[in-house]
């Protein structure tokens, strides 16, 4: 145990402090689903690229840094430090990026991976279907071969801002005669291919966050397809666990999230006072995102000396998303009878980041799920 | 001692119910929400003609004069149905504070009656809350002039005021900001009887919402149990897993322990009992709380489902998230519950609820 | 609705104070669990039963006062008031007295009642067997008939106080064949009778709190069974529900908890307002013993009425034990590191109510079954 | 950076754990804790065989050398066995309060070897405990006394001192009031050498707590899914139903995140770092937390077993519930926590964990 930054890393902090310093744009964007704040975030992912920052743990050749995970949380503190933007292609860089590099083919890699840290491609995910959605095993949209390409048909949703994107990654049900996890393919399908509508979802804001994607004998080639025929499940969930448990919610966000609401607090603190949960919640705000973040430290060592994260993931998922939650929630409370109020300017933000909060517990494996797998898979406890 | 209603408020109820099971369906309510005004004459219209603006208007002035404990029952059905805030802020609020005016105060004479015959719809700008809901369309405001000796209120037509209005996240909401001047014509109580009228309004607008809130709770709750009932997962209802039992069965015990607490509070304020205040208080944060806790669960039920806006109970989840701060913020009742137990000893112990042994 | 009691109650009130003032004992009894504290709480039954108040509900030829259920109420909180003793024969009083009302033949309510009201008997309960806890259903323990007895065997346990008591109500599976609730049998059986070995358990507070009950071909007559034949279950849950959720734990008990409580808060307010969510803990015990009274009121209204109490008894039970820990919870910490002293005079009650609140959430059905039943009865939700 | 423990750290952790399991099986510590004195000087023997009395005292004096971050795993093992507590009080707080005196001290020399060696046992009296625990016992108390100017720390012989025992409802615990006089000649630490003796012992004591409730909790947690494993209701184990598995799965995420935060606070302490005080308070409020938190649900998941004494889960659970008020109850870490935070922007933000921006 050594909690000591090397030079490196220190040197790797000034270094995203400076930049960031000098290209974070000074007036916030709008919102990333809305038609003008996506662009105006995806314009930001390419000034992230131009800089080499869009995807700093991916290897050097694919637009990436080669940092280590220390050097990621470094720069995820100084992203949030900074209240730099929301990124807008997390599910390609996150999610799809590292399943690429894992099963993708030499010539998928070259032709997606350049492309996506650079962000001339968005990439919205395709899991969940009207009657898959805990239970993802029960995807029905078929992909059926018929020579070099596959014929899709069936429908996704709650698909993240499809509506903007240009790819979507999808499992199919290739084999018509599997069942539950078995004969399913991993496909690369672009949004622009015939037979595809995209029809917007209405998010609580009213802003169409998500949108369901139908497939209508859509042709892909099967290059397409990332890994085996009917070995889709065993890709998608070969990262999404490490994923899950890791990357896709950095602690400093919520670090950052735990330092305004300390913020909020004092500044209203003579009437929040009134309210002596208030205070017991803005302390456990700090001792939870402290919490998540040095157990993130911690995790991340384990994974650098050669450790699998497996189950823990949930715990992870958990803590974060009631954490989440927790805290718009204190800052509801301080907020008081002004807290409705979408235009003031004090409530905006966190206002939208109440409503984002609701979700937490439920997209990325809903937390009854994720308390069912740890307690089989870490608890050993019967399924059934 | 019979803490329990009678067959005439229950049929009431349950008339008033089946009506706005009718006239106030879900989508009727997004049409009218998503007007410029947000409000619907024809749907006042009936309101009034089923009585429901005349309820508690004195029935020397063309009411049915009912009182606090009736609208416990009855604000629970307009908050299950979403009716928005002019029609109990008129017809209960307002005419509460009117009916206090002297029996012979022009103003008293003069709106009671329009109350009562569905013709007029009246705002009211109290101190704890800094914005006026449904301003815009109102046809009298009844505004507090805090001052050193008390809150004055006064009453002004609309041409008097300038109404600035400001978003909620509640698509049912109209508020606004309303900047006014008072003056001796516009005053219609003086700061000693008017701080009597602006104390019995906060604690009637506190059960005003906490009733509302409880009718939320139960909607939210209904929506989710029959989600649950149709929404399979894993070849089975997802309300058969015990996950969502239990996530449901803890609603049920937040809002029938709120019910009891509510109609408590109601009864006190109508005696004008000496500790209408702290019961009041009670109310509001039991019934905020089983509101705040039904959506949550709800929500969580519904999973994606419940993050949608095409689905109804954001509707009621939004309603039940924004009334949770309305007529007194959690902090504000608890301290006032705080400052009355620390403070007065006879509200403690057994045989207490009842003030016996006060 | 009308909150004023009529003079009759307030006369009744005025009644139950006088006496308790003269009766109630100056000194605190030793535990009921310990063989010198019973018997002083026998002596105190025995002391209620003369001053005709051991069991206020039951009708006059009976021993009782043939009160009302609001008088029951004003009798409860005059009795918190005073802090008078725990009562040590409610088993028999509240849960076998009714039934045997109900179900009871004339020879049986008068064999057993009168000496029930004047605690001549000490009843015991014998429902939950080794394997048929929360699935009570599940009873193994036989009674065969042989002419016109029956013959026992098997095991019960978790009987309170089963040491000290000298009879035990029992449900055994008369009909050999039958499963679950079907063909089982409600009988009266004395503790005496050859072939009944009684062995205590020791609780967490190390006191001889419950016991074993072994039957080994133990005879009772037939006139012991109440009810038919085969229908014990029925017997059973017939009064069960109406007791667990009204008359099992009168509110002003966890008034007088929260008043204490909040004495206890004002005596320590200094070191305890250091931590925020204690303030919070003592308004919240004040808020859920007014709730659970205000709802015992409505309920005993509705009763009154006419009203039967189904699955909402399980709200209740939910209540009022998650209650009483909460309670205990913060007195423990408002006492902080002087909490573990048992035989600190400020300490002992709080300890000893805080360990027996510890059970409230398993006994009398454990509150995941109440959840489920409330699920399934009062919402519908889909047993499987 | 790297905030793991090494591979010998993790293999003496694990043989610690191989040897408790056999010589600290809850039958055995049943049988001592029922004897008048509570303790076995044949475990206490055993003990200082593999090494445990020795771990932290410096290597000149016959010790290990270890420290803080090492006692945060050990401790965790001495908390999963129900080890109590002169054990850690004397190795690890008691020694580090020796060592922390100037090296030629001649109360260091004397007892540092014997506490190495195992033949000493030390009770400490800190002001922030009203209790010294196992001064019975005690071959030297070291105590506190609080002077205007600072804590002054005194060495005394059991001669010297009258101990007057006091029951806990642990039954592994030896509490007991401490009377005894200060005086020039027991004083081995002045007011302002002793006060920064006392801090550092509040805070090391605190950690001590917290990692026994983080061992504690784990082993409530493993009995509790050894029974709902085994009992059977419904014709299944009851681990099979949903509201079981998420009671279990909420403890394991108490517990997975307390984990980290202890080790950081034993850290910062080791490093004698400037935020050590806030840092223990963190870990002592998620300890507790975790360990109240696993009592709960193991007691509720084992049913009316779990209120038994023959069921090994209330030795533990009993333990478990004292020492979260053990070496600064709630009150008092939050207290710290919250002044902390207020007053020291430093601690708040991204990349404030490490202090880098400091």
């Amino acid at each position: 145990m050594n909690l000591n930054y090397t030079p490196a890393q220190q040197a790797f902090r000034a270094e995203v402090r400076d930049w960031l310093r000098a290209h974070v744009p000074a007036e916030a964007f709008a919102s990333y689903d809305t038609r003008e704040g996506f662009e105006q975030h995806r314009r930001w992912e390419a000034t992230l690229a131009e800089g080499g920052w869009s995807s700093v743990t991916w290897p050097q050749e694919l637009g990436g840094r080669g940092c280590d995970l220390i050097d990621w949380l470094i720069f995820e503190e100084e992203y949030a430090a900074a209240d730099a933007p929301m990124r807008v292609n997390q599910n390609g860089i996150l999610l799809l990026g590292p399943t690429l590099m894992e099963f993708g083919t030499p010539e998928q890699k070259a032709r997606f991976l350049p492309r996506m840290a650079r962000c001339d491609d968005m990439w919205a995910q395709g899991w969940s279907e009207p009657n898959a959605g805990s239970d993802m095993a029960a995807i029905s949209s078929r992909a059926l071969r018929d020579g070099d390409h596959y014929v899709l048909n069936g429908q996704k949703t709650w698909s993240t801002r499809a509506i903007f994107a240009n790819w979507v990654f999808c499992l199919f049900r290739s084999d018509p005669h599997s069942s539950r996890h078995h004969g399913l393919s991993y496909l690369l399908v672009p949004l622009d291919a015939p037979g595809i509508t995209i029809r917007p979802i209405q998010a609580l804001n009213g802003k169409e966050a998500f949108a369901e994607i139908f497939f209508d004998d859509v042709r892909v080639p099967v290059e397409n397809r990332l890994g085996d025929e009917g070995q889709g499940w065993n890709v998608a969930m070969a990262t999404a666990g490490f994923e899950r448990g890791l990357l896709l919610r950095s602690p400093a966000r919520y670090q950052r999230t735990a330092q305004k609401l300390m913020d909020l607090y004092r500044k209203h603190q003579a009437s929040a006072d009134r309210d002596p949960s208030i205070r017991e919640a803005v302390l456990r705000a700090w001792m939870g995102a402290e919490a998540y973040n040095l157990a993130s430290y911690h995790t991340v060592g384990r994974v650098q000396r050669g450790a699998r994260i497996g189950a823990e993931a949930s715990t992870n998922k958990i803590f974060w998303s009631e954490l989440d939650l927790d805290m718009h929630e204190t800052a509801m409370r301080i907020l008081g009878p002004r807290a409705e109020l979408c235009d003031d300017p004090e409530v905006h933000e966190w206002l939208e980041g109440f409503l984002f909060a609701q979700a937490g517990s439920i997209y990325a494996g809903s937390n009854e799920i994720q308390r069912n797998i740890i307690a089989e898979r870490l608890l050993g406890l019967p399924k059934n | 001692m019979d803490f329990t209603f009678n067959e005439d408020q229950q049929a009431l109820r349950d008339s008033v119910s089946r009506f706005l099971m009718v006239e106030a369906a879900p989508e009727k309510l997004r049409d009218i929400w998503q007007t410029d005004a947000g409000r619907s004459s024809e749907l006042r219209a009936k309101l009034a003609e089923q009585g429901l603006t005349a309820l508690s208007v004195p029935e020397a002035h063309g009411g049915l004069g009912m009182g606090d404990v009736d609208w416990a029952l009855m604000n629970q059905e307009l908050g299950y149905f979403g009716i928005p805030d002019s029609l109990a802020d008129t017809a209960y609020l307002a005419t509460g504070l009117l009916t206090a005016l002297p029996e012979a105060h022009p103003v008293r004479a003069a709106w009671l009656p329009r109350i009562a015959d569905g013709s007029a719809r009246i705002a009211l700008g109290h101190p704890v809350n800094p914005w006026v809901a449904d301003a815009h369309l109102a046809d009298l405001l009844l505004l507090a002039h805090p001052t050193e000796g008390g809150t004055e209120w006064h009453a002004l037509a609309p041409a008097l005021v300038q109404v600035t209005p400001c978003a909620s996240i509640d698509a049912s909401r109209r508020l606004a900001t309303v900047a006014w001047a008072a003056s001796d014509a516009t005053r219609i109580a003086d700061a000693a009887h008017g701080q009597v009228l602006a104390d019995a309004l906060l604690n009637r607008g506190a059960l005003n919402v906490s009733s509302q809130l409880l009718g939320l709770a139960q909607r939210m709750l209904d929506l989710t149990v029959d989600y649950a009932a149709q929404r399979k997962q894993f070849g089975k209802p997802i309300g058969a897993f015990q996950a969502v039992k239990h996530h449901l069965a803890d609603v049920v015990t937040k809002i029938e322990f709120a019910k009891p607490v509510l109609y408590h509070a109601a009864s006190a304020l109508a005696r004008n009992a000496p500790d209408s205040a702290v019961r009041a208080s009670h109310a509001k944060l039991v019934c905020a709380e089983a509101g705040w806790f039904s959506a949550r669960k709800g929500i969580q039920v519904h999973g994606a489902m419940g993050y949608t806006w095409e689905v109804d109970l954001q509707m009621f989840m939004k309603r039940a998230w924004v009334l949770d701060a309305a007529w007194g913020d959690r902090a504000f009742h608890k301290q006032r519950l705080s400052d009355a137990l620390l403070n007065n000893g006879a509200l403690l112990g057994p045989g207490a609820t009842f003030n016996t042994l006060s």
